[in-house]
């Protein structure tokens, strides 16, 4: 084990992937000499070299599509598109080849490509570069969505996501970057891609979260703690496949629960977790279950309105107490 | 190019034709559904290049794929077995018209989506250049209307940047569904696209299957020996509408007329005779064997099972996945099991 | 009142708006000479002319982003996609420009934008071109969604759309071109964006659907109707915003509903609708909401298999019989 | 242009620096947040073209755009208040560094996705068109790295088959983020682009602003008189890093220094002297007024105040629609209310 930031933990388990295994490399806008624009691939280029570090021009369906293209040869290719913003331009080649060419042509076609993209707000980027579009992306059959919300997960999940012969699209929430903690060093450390997990324990309400949320959601339950509530929080850290089962185990035991997203309300993750817990948990719930999200608004630049759009600590915090409470 | 060979590529073309006649046959008959793009009038250009390009070099193209599926070396039994959606269909019946591959013999698709695969092709290519298959060439067709979407450019852009073995062709079959090149691009010729990508570039004539051979393995030797992409506009035209259901409202009977005169089978045809390479009657019998095939493939498509219920959530996911919902009637049906 | 199809309702709603107002325009692909690909816009070509049947290249950004900068002068641009499988090649402009320039500029930009699309599968078009993915379109506020399920509502939500000031995703299923119904002539009959409605009255279930599945609601409410159940069909009619005090309503009487969508049911819009019900109406709930939906595979190309995906009026009458005897 | 207009365009320049300069200041102390891409090394571009644009020709350009807001019109106190993100801003601080504009100046903005708004000016374009607006040119920005995006290609074919009255003009400042032409272009001139849709064009140096103005009053005439879209590779550069966090590996120190001896101010300022149009002194005091305009312009937008709460939920949408679900905690305070 040891401490560091989300940004080493993710950028060790790229270097290590690419170090283990040749058919490994990255490619996007800023990744080489740059050295990633959140400095995730610094050195990357002068260690691997620039064939294996690959500066793109900006064109993100060249990046995903070049990508898709290079995965089919049976490369493993890692590839980046700064922020999950500009994933909406390569749209068609995530949802409508990435998701679909294995099917398509009956299983000929394997992908075992990467797409990581930066997600999330409160960095006073503006309407078109704060986005939290998760939920949209956990719509598609053939897709594999990840997001993890602690380094050791980010490090455990990017190396399942990079050994994966699917196609996965990896999401990194940027203002976790600085986030701290524990991460195995064994370069074998994987966390399996699918499986929800446990974050914190807790019998009185159950917390779903991924991503930023997580952290806020340990957060919370730490203030719930001083009132007396015990928060178990769980981490669905895959989007789809979306596991429910650590859900619906705690929730048996709390029968409440708050699902906590950055991103907005309407069509998004606490939807269908919300749903779900209905579907699979009717019988054991006591109270309606909360969904903390994202005001419904394009975010704006200005930081006191940003924050106002964006879901606190605290907002888990009093939907917890309410679930509780009633 | 010895005579069988010569013979074999008159079938080929004309088992093409045949194909797509049954195909629109059974179109009309319900049994092919979806959409169905004919390539009556192209095969020129799909059999030109099939025969001239090696096994190394990756073939991928749209959704007017089964000229180019034939080409590439997918028994016709199998690419009507697709068309009729069975289980023996080179993608199971999951893909149909505009979805066959065979991964075995470097053919990467058939793709629906106007210009996606272009990007694609690009990354083919790549592949190579980073594993270092010096002979590989990446071959991708694309039609005259494809080169105004985004993905072309953006696909050229990255292959001349990265100097990738790409031959690039356009098959300028001189409309995009109703709308004719000059209505569509800014430039009459697709060829001078190109420049702007500061990249090798040529229009070729495509009716003549000779003239493709000649043209077409020039340039891929030039691609073999001093790497880096090359765009090829190919003349050509479709008889057919664009798909099935065309009003043909947007070009007069007898510009398709002109066309048909200058047809690539009879071109060949007449070449073969006048050259003295065979005899009418010699080809007579080819054309007997493509009828033959054509209707084998058509018994075999027919008795070939549907996929199973089960092929329906296979392929999603390579790694074995919980498929955690599935259709509501499935819910229903593995209760009851 | 008039009976006709669908597709003569919208192509009606489309040319009277055009009589009325010399800033309506059409542009997209094969809008023109072909007379559209579903034949909606057929002889709107002769009629209008070129310029105000504007024949495009196959270029969706530049569709969609072109439609948007026509609006901006203050044209009324409907934009036509074709299918909303090719609006991912354009989703940028959709949900990063679309939806948010009005709130960027802070009210500055004007919009008045249509961008029609048909959604929807069963035709054997294979995985790419047989998608509903309506609802990841509704997640992005700023945008609204709209997608009728009677050609009445098509001819006056079409009507409406045009004639809003805001940017307006029109979502048409093709295999309803040939419903029927009756449609009022009343050049100014205007359907409201944002409203959801009874499309069937009934005490004793809730069936929530919107587009194709509004009919197959009905005929699955004529058939619970033979074994005593009384089913009220709740038609969204728009997903964005999304109007639930229709469905609440009917929901507090009969303590049951289902929803059915045709797209898949993962973050779909039987999520939301299920998640709003139990936000808003715990209380009332005597069964859990029950989701008809997609099955969660890139659709098949095979008939039988893409039809065993889909969502059939069978499935709606069992869940509704489910949620009504338990 | 008279003396006046001199002055008025030099001082405008030294305003467009000085702006930057302590744009760079605010934000190092944090009171501009999210990305600032400073326009510095570039003023001759957009003081160039602001000074021979006319009123109906619209404006519009990606998220390097403080000086094009300033050469559009816009007080150099509401472009600062928006960098602030304060409720005097044009866009009330909603829209940031990123997103300026001034819709009755004719300055369409500011934005923020790389070459997205390209396809969105050849719209404005044809609503001129399609209103017979006909002296209207829709002069449109963007960078070198820009045209490397599929909007681009889609934007540019567009306008040349529709014959738009469109001004595209590159502003080549070499790099887009840290990678040079070269590394991203096909073609490292990037006016050859619009060869490859049969479209005038031209490469014109950036750096003098008469040179600029020169140049660009000539293809406007041209635009106006002939119609039709025309591409202007202006060649320029960017003294600072590409927005505040850039670590600069990418370039020489020396290359910096020596484009910063063909500083635009102090050529045109070398100029006017020379020229006799005016003296040291008098632009000292233009010098000095910039300044005072500045330190003005910060004090306004300090002193202005931040958007109230409820404008977090002002222009979703034009017409009044329900907000159904805000955020939690609005929800809450609503309910106290
Ligand atoms: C992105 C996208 N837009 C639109 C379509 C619909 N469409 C299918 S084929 C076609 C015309 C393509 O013309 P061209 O590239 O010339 O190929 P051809 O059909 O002539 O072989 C169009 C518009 C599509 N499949 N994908
Ligand atoms: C679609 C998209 N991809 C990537 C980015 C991130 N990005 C912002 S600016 C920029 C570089 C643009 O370079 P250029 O067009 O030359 O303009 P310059 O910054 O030099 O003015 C990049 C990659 C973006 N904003 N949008
Ligand atoms: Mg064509
Ligand atoms: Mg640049």
């Amino acid at each position: 084990m040891a401490r560091m930031t989300m940004r080493e933990a993710i950028s060790r388990a790229l270097w290590e992937e690419m170090e283990r295994d040749e058919s490994v490399f990255i490619m996007g806008e800023e990744v080489g000499v740059w050295g990633g624009t959140y400095a995730v691939t610094k050195g990357f280029y002068d260690h691997f070299g620039p064939d294996r570090v690959k500066d793109t021009p900006i064109a993100e369906t060249a990046i995903v599509g070049g990508a898709i293209g290079a995965a089919l040869t049976g490369l493993r290719p890692v590839a980046e598109l700064m922020t999950i913003n500009f994933a909406f331009v390569a749209m068609d080649h995530i949802v409508n080849e990435a998701a679909k060419l294995h099917y398509m042509f009956a299983g000929q076609f394997k992908l075992p490509l990467v797409i990581r993209a930066t997600s999330g707000g409160g960095r006073q980027l503006g309407a078109t570069h704060s986005q939290t579009p998760d939920a949209i992306f956990a719509h598609f059959p053939g897709l594999k969505v990840v997001s993890p919300g602690t380094p050791a997960d980010a490090k455990g999940l990017l190396k399942s996501a990079i050994r994966s012969d699917d196609p996965v699209l990896f999401i990194e929430n940027a203002t976790l970057y600085q986030v701290k903690g524990e991460v195995p060093e064994d370069k074998d450390y994987l966390e399996p891609l699918g499986k929800s997990k446990v974050q914190r324990e807790g019998d009185d309400v159950t917390i779903v979260a991924y991503s930023k949320m997580v952290q806020a959601a340990l957060q919370a339950a730490d203030m719930l703690a001083e009132d007396g509530i015990e928060a178990e929080v769980v981490d669905l850290r895959s989007l789809r496949p979306l596991d429910m089962d650590p859900v619906i185990a705690s929730f048996k035991r709390t029968n409440r629960a708050v699902v906590a997203e950055e991103g907005w309300r309407s069509f998004g993750v606490g939807s269908e977790v919300s749903a779900r817990i209905y579907e699979l948990a009717f019988d054991y719930v006591d109270a309606p279950v909360k969904r903390v999200a994202q005001a419904e608004v394009p975010l704006p630049y200005n930081a006191d309105l940003e924050q106002l759009a964006l879901p606190q600590v605290e907002d888990i915090y009093l939907a917890a107490k309410e679930v509780v409470y009633g | 190019m010895d005579k069988k060979d010569y013979l074999s590529l008159y079938q080929e073309m004309v088992v093409i034709r045949r194909i797509e006649e049954r195909s629109a046959e059974l179109y009309q008959r319900g049994k092919i559904g979806g959409f169905l793009h004919l390539y009556i009038g192209q095969e020129a250009v799909c059999a030109g290049i099939g025969s001239v390009r090696q096994a190394q070099d990756r073939i991928i193209t749209a959704y007017r794929d089964h000229g180019w599926a034939i080409s590439a070396g997918i028994d016709p039994k199998i690419v009507m077995a697709e068309l009729l959606g069975k289980q023996d269909g080179c993608s199971r019946g999951k893909g149909g018209s505009m979805h066959m591959a065979d991964v075995d013999l470097n053919f990467w698709g058939g793709h629906a989506i106007v210009g996606a695969h272009i990007p694609i092709a690009a990354g083919l290519a790549l592949g190579d250049v980073y594993q270092k298959n010096d002979e590989a060439v990446t071959i991708c067709m694309f039609g005259d209307g494809a080169t105004n979407i985004g993905f072309f450019h953006e696909g050229l852009n990255l292959s001349k940047v990265w100097n990738l073995p790409v031959l690039w062709v356009c098959e300028n079959n001189q409309y995009g569904m109703g709308t004719s090149v000059g209505r569509a691009s800014a430039v009459s010729e697709i060829r001078q696209k190109a420049e702007g990508y500061g990249m090798r570039n040529e229009r070729i004539e495509g009716m003549d299957v000779m003239n493709v051979r000649k043209d077409v393995s020039r340039v891929l030797d030039t691609i073999r020996k001093e790497g880096g992409p090359y765009l090829l506009e190919i003349m050509t035209y479709r008889y057919r509408g664009h798909s099935m259901g065309d009003p043909e409202r947007y070009r007069a009977k007898e510009e398709v007329k002109k066309w048909e005169e200058e047809d690539p089978i009879g071109i060949f045809r007449r070449y073969l005779v006048a050259e003295k390479i065979a005899t009418e009657a010699e080809l007579d019998t080819q054309d007997d064997e493509a009828e033959k095939i054509t209707e084998e493939a058509v018994q075999f498509a027919e008795a070939s099972p549907n996929p199973g219920k089960d092929e329906l959530f296979e392929h999603i996911y390579v790694e074995p996945t919980p498929i955690e919902y599935r259709g509501y009637k499935l819910e229903k049906e593995s209760e009851e099991n």
